[in-house]
């Protein structure tokens, strides 16, 4: 029979969680992690966490971890959001690179950056797409080229998300000059205030520089920032990708808060609201519990040695349209108001803060439509034209 | 907290599987004759018994080992009850006369439940007697006191009667709860038999999508079928577990958080299978629209499951009630019991 | 300004349809015209329709019509289904292959066939799909050679609609044996009673013989049958195909009639509707009055002087998805009982009957998929790959 | 019976179209300085006068001439409110105090109107007076007794201002019926306007899509992308005539039909332009979600009007009063007035 009781360790685990959040989230809201004001406090938050050792609670506790299981990360992250605490300025570093580098990493790269990922000192900006490379990244042409104990850095990357403000960035780069598509590609570290890296911040839907370009004029970076093999880039971003879409990116307890707030804003405005945004009330609580469940049992199977494949896929394709839907609800249900946002515009301001927020969900780690192709192709084994 | 089936149910579940692939071919289902011809192999194999305790001849399991039978029978879309009568039937006899499991767990009795949200039963005219749900009671109405009445289904192996009864408290058996209980029993179990038909659909379209040439390439190489058959994929990725838990609150949760985990199930289930018989039919073309290929017995199911043991409006009303109305919270102590 | 007032010779007209029909349309449902007995009362009704002169009544008074505007087809029409007529038996003729006829057929063509055509005294089948060729016509391969003054056709046709029941049936056929693709077809007429012609139906969704496989063998057709110039079918095709998706084939008044059911089901059944049905139901009411709206807007446009483009990609697209949500909405407004077909079953077995046919609209007269392509290519000028 | 735009309004549309592409491009959609720079020339070109009379100064015009010129408006995306002065100010005063028109029309008054539906005011701070429907009388308010409050617009090209008053007798200009025809009047070219931006945004993304190259080769080739714009072009197809007959219908028919016709169509531009602008931004993916592209400008407009002189959930109700509860038919008297 299956076992889905939570077992004394985790109610444990929960309270402790519980506790600690009621006592140090901020009581207001940060301003947005996309403005240097709010990223500095998003920065400072991370340090609180740290304080609590919350950094990043699966990790091994020789980087900064607890060394809990994925239940346990499934319960703080339900916790974390049942708290309103803030969103994860060091998500590219926690969540993407960090299990990159638990996987490829030499002994020396994972003491080098999980201790001060985990604790909020250095914040992870991405380095993946290029203005002729996004859905499609075998078209990056920016090259790093060996030369004596060192990799020079040519060329331009783009969407960089935390690049405006971050310490460091992981990205992908031709090492191979003369290479072609998924080959002679190679991960390589290092730090944005690098001489020769120039970086632009990109205005996204709400003013706020959420991305950057980032220019290499001979930027000169030290080998032992390779990480894995010189030429296995490929393989290793694929890895990182699969961590994107995977468990860790968007915990089911976002999508749950969210549902929350929906409902409380439905019990609000259902005298005004039409029939059908009561079933899409509905309907976004049970899609977001069914991403709970889904994420439970992917849970338990990689706790017994399972891993993700192309479920991945569908994964990423439901929780962007779900969030999408739900806050396109969430707006629909303000009328006149729902343009409004800064002062005095708070509740609406966060329905189209998130609605604009979710509206990059089915374009990120991979489009929809590119998505969609994997599930065609690799689940239902349709053929490749 | 693991959240996964037992070896022991995917086992068991694979050998329902292969046997029900095997002995219900979709040559079957064109053939409207024999069409409970394997009930003494279901018998013999154990699957009336899943539920039963050993002492009854049962295997003595839980429903977390019983729903992925279910699903195997909704994916051959076997014509025979056996899901209603193991899942349904099987345990409201045990609460009501333990002593009669037997005979069910056997294939001797035949006694298929009915409900005010599944009033019309299949094969009623083989049945000895009737498990019926009234306003606040169960009733065990032998057949000799039942009314039957043949109406007709859209789905040709579906042999529907109206059964009524004369509900007088001699045949009463049991409370109001028990007939709750066979109504979240219908909605859980019809939603595993919907995700079969559902996975059933899918893989038909897309081996006929494989095939099938247009434009100088199979059809299934073009974005647009592509899309279509990966979205139908991801209800139903995300129905399963709904409809698992569901069943594994079956053995543990209170009545009403099993109405709203069942309620669920049917819901997201009712739309993986709407969306995608219509995918499945879409990417067949016109052969999808005829008897030339199997597919439409599918959707035929799929559309007579949908709308019994509670449509999407019923079901919808439940969570209405216990969300919106009553407050429960989404989460911990939600998703799971104990949190 | 626009002028959207009927004028006295509209009224006038509605007022005579109407009393017509009133006095002649039966008063209980005729069977499915997909079965022999309801072909046959499908064909009287046609008769019927014939001793009033309502066979067609756009076309000229000299074959069979009454040479009425298109305005006045509408107010037809409107009257037609809001009298709960019958269906026509006779479409394939009076809506496809009669308009082709009208723009290429010789005096002698026109003459022969159109006026027992809008009689119902010849009920015509269609023959363009083969088993290689579905929504790819290019691909056809029957083939019609010419010997004399006949064409033998050899070959086979499929998902021949009426065939199984009707008198003739016009088709594509290769008239160049040498030729490939768009090129070397043409048009032709034959009865399907002519020798070498076997006729196998094909059992659709509610198990009648809805469509035929047409088998020909050695069948000898003179080439007074050919319509069009030989080699030149690829085009007169086109512009049938564009006859169905265009103005006729399905008129406004049809989706018309079926909202205004859908609303009586639904004041009927609104205490255990779900929410969301209210507004599926009001959608269905307002898109089956956009529909009316475009079209009496391409009616007008016509009138004046204008034609159909691709625009009628969008017709199809959009006539044949409401079929299917506001059956899919009927289907779902009845509880256990929608299943039910046949006697006791009226209601729900029309809502069924309803759903399955209109599961065909986003299939037949070019999948959906394919209009999607046409609006992309030719209205957006999105490229062809 | 012709449902087809006279020959003098596509030809007053063009002119107008023309006008604004070259006087609004994208470009001036960045700064938000001289947000109005405009006015003198829209004034010059009897823009604002479409609707007034000739004696006043205006073209005389009906609201089948303007319904093109507002969705022109929409299409460029056009900072200056035009089309709230000229299609329904200038109609308000012109019922109240014809003498009035003649400052409207020249540009030299600016009298913007206020409603429940449409509480915030773009460029508030440069009006004369205030149009203000209250609860049962129409008023009109001098500047100097508003009250202006500055709120924010996620559209950096809406200077928005709450505007409340003291509706005082005498300022009472006209009855509750001049308030209806102000809401009507409202949805019908907000409509209008969203008719313009769709338009827009769909062509921008069909631009991009035929430019932007992945996987070797443009991604406008590629079936999802142009299944995904052609669904937006069905849209956008079958919400225009029914915007057109709304204000066709606003000179000719009862104010309760012109409810009907302004909640359908105010509903149907509403599910175009939200589907478009998810579409568009899908399309041109990061690129649509920063300012490196103009589309957000267009977006943000399409969110705003989305929602102002009522949203869809308002218009169903109307919708739902008129068919569901009262009984009005489809078809023939519903289509078009007299049947």
């Amino acid at each position: 029979m299956m076992d889905l009781a939570y077992t004394d360790a985790h109610r444990a685990f929960r309270a402790e969680v519980r506790d600690w959040m009621a006592a140090h989230v901020p009581k207001s809201p940060l301003k947005t992690l996309e403005c240097e004001e709010g990223f500095n406090q998003h920065r400072e938050w991370e340090r609180v966490l740290k304080s609590g050792n919350w950094g990043m609670v699966t990790w091994p506790k020789e980087f900064g971890g607890r060394g809990v299981d994925l239940i346990e990360w499934l319960i703080f992250e339900e916790e974390y959001y049942g708290a309103d605490a803030p969103l994860r300025v060091s998500q590219n570093g926690i969540f993407l690179l960090g299990p990159t580098l638990m996987e490829f990493g030499t002994p020396e790269q994972k003491a080098r950056f999980l201790p001060p990922m985990a604790a909020g000192d250095e914040i992870w900006a991405q380095g993946w797409s290029e203005p002729g490379a996004g859905s499609d990244m075998a078209g990056i042409r920016t090259k790093a080229i060996r030369d004596g104990d060192h990799y020079v850095i040519n060329g331009q990357k783009t969407w960089s998300s935390r690049a405006p403000f971050a310490d460091w960035c992981f990205g992908l780069f031709r090492t191979d000059p003369e290479s072609e598509k998924h080959r002679g590609l190679s991960m390589i570290l290092f730090p944005l205030d690098s001489e020769g890296v120039t970086i632009r911040p990109i205005a996204q839907l709400d003013g706020n520089p959420g991305f950057a370009e980032i220019f290499f004029d001979n930027v000169r970076v030290p080998v032992e920032n390779l990480l894995g093999e010189e030429g296995k880039g490929w393989n290793i971003a694929m890895a990182t990708a699969g961590f994107e879409r995977g468990l860790m990116l968007r915990s089911p307890a976002r999508f749950q808060a969210a549902a929350k707030r929906l409902v409380e804003l439905y019990r609000k405005k259902q005298d005004t609201a039409r029939p059908a945004a009561r079933d899409l009330v509905l309907q976004a609580w049970q899609d977001a519990e069914a991403y709970a469940l889904s994420t439970y049992n992917t849970a338990s199977r990689i706790m017994a040695g399972g891993k993700i494949g192309a479920e991945a896929s569908c994964n990423k394709i439901f929780w962007s349209e779900l969030d999408r839907m739900m806050h396109r609800t969430g707006l629909s249900l303000l009328g006149a108001e729902a343009e409004l946002i800064g002062d005095g515009a708070e509740a609406a301001g966060r329905w189209l803060d998130g609605y604009m927020f979710s509206l990059a969900g089915p374009i990120y780690a991979g489009t929809n439509e590119i998505q969609r192709n994997i599930i065609a192709e690799r689940v239902l084994g349709l053929p490749r034209i | 907290m693991d959240f996964r089936f037992s070896q022991d149910a995917l086992d068991l579940a694979d050998g329902a599987r292969s046997f029900l692939d095997g002995a219900n071919p979709p040559e079957r289902l064109r053939s409207e004759d024999g069409r409970d011809s394997l009930w003494p192999q279901l018998a013999a194999l154990g699957l009336l018994g899943v539920l039963a305790p050993e002492s009854a001849g049962g295997l003595g399991l839980h429903d977390d080992s019983f729903v992925l039978i279910a699903e195997a029978a909704g994916r051959v879309c076997l014509p025979e009850p056996l899901v209603a009568l193991a899942a349904i039937s099987v345990p409201a006899v045990l609460a009501t006369y333990p002593d009669e499991v037997g005979g069910l767990v056997r294939g001797d009795h035949v006694s298929p439940p009915v409900h005010p949200l599944a009033p019309y039963v299949h094969d009623a005219d083989k049945a000895d007697a009737f498990i019926i749900a009234g306003p606040d009671a169960l009733y065990g109405v032998p057949s000799s006191k039942a009314r039957l009445t043949p109406v007709k289904s859209i789905d040709p192996n579906r042999n529907l009667f109206r059964v009524e009864a004369d509900l007088t408290d001699d045949l009463k058996v049991g409370g109001a709860g028990l007939c709750a209980v066979m109504a979240v029993r219908g909605a859980t179990y019809t939603a595993a038999q919907l995700l079969g038909l559902t996975d059933a659909m899918i893989q038909m379209a897309t081996d006929y999508a494989k095939e099938r040439e247009q434009f100088g390439q199979p059809i299934g190489g073009f974005q647009a079928i592509k899309h279509h058959l990966a979205s139908a994929q991801v209800k139903l990725e995300f129905a399963r577990p709904v409809v698992y838990r569901a069943a594994a609150s079956l053995d543990v949760d209170s009545i009403a958080r099993q109405q709203v985990h069942a309620a669920h199930a049917k819901i997201a289930a009712n739309e993986a299978a709407r969306f995608a018989s219509e995918v499945a039919i879409q990417v067949h073309g016109a052969m999808g629209y005829t008897f030339e290929v199997d597919l439409h017995y599918f959707m035929k199911r799929a559309w007579a499951l949908e709308t019994i043991w509670g449509d999407t409006a019923h079901h919808s009303m439940i969570i209405n009630q216990a969300v919106i109305d009553g407050g429960l919270d989404i989460g911990p102590g939600t998703t799971f019991d104990a949190a």
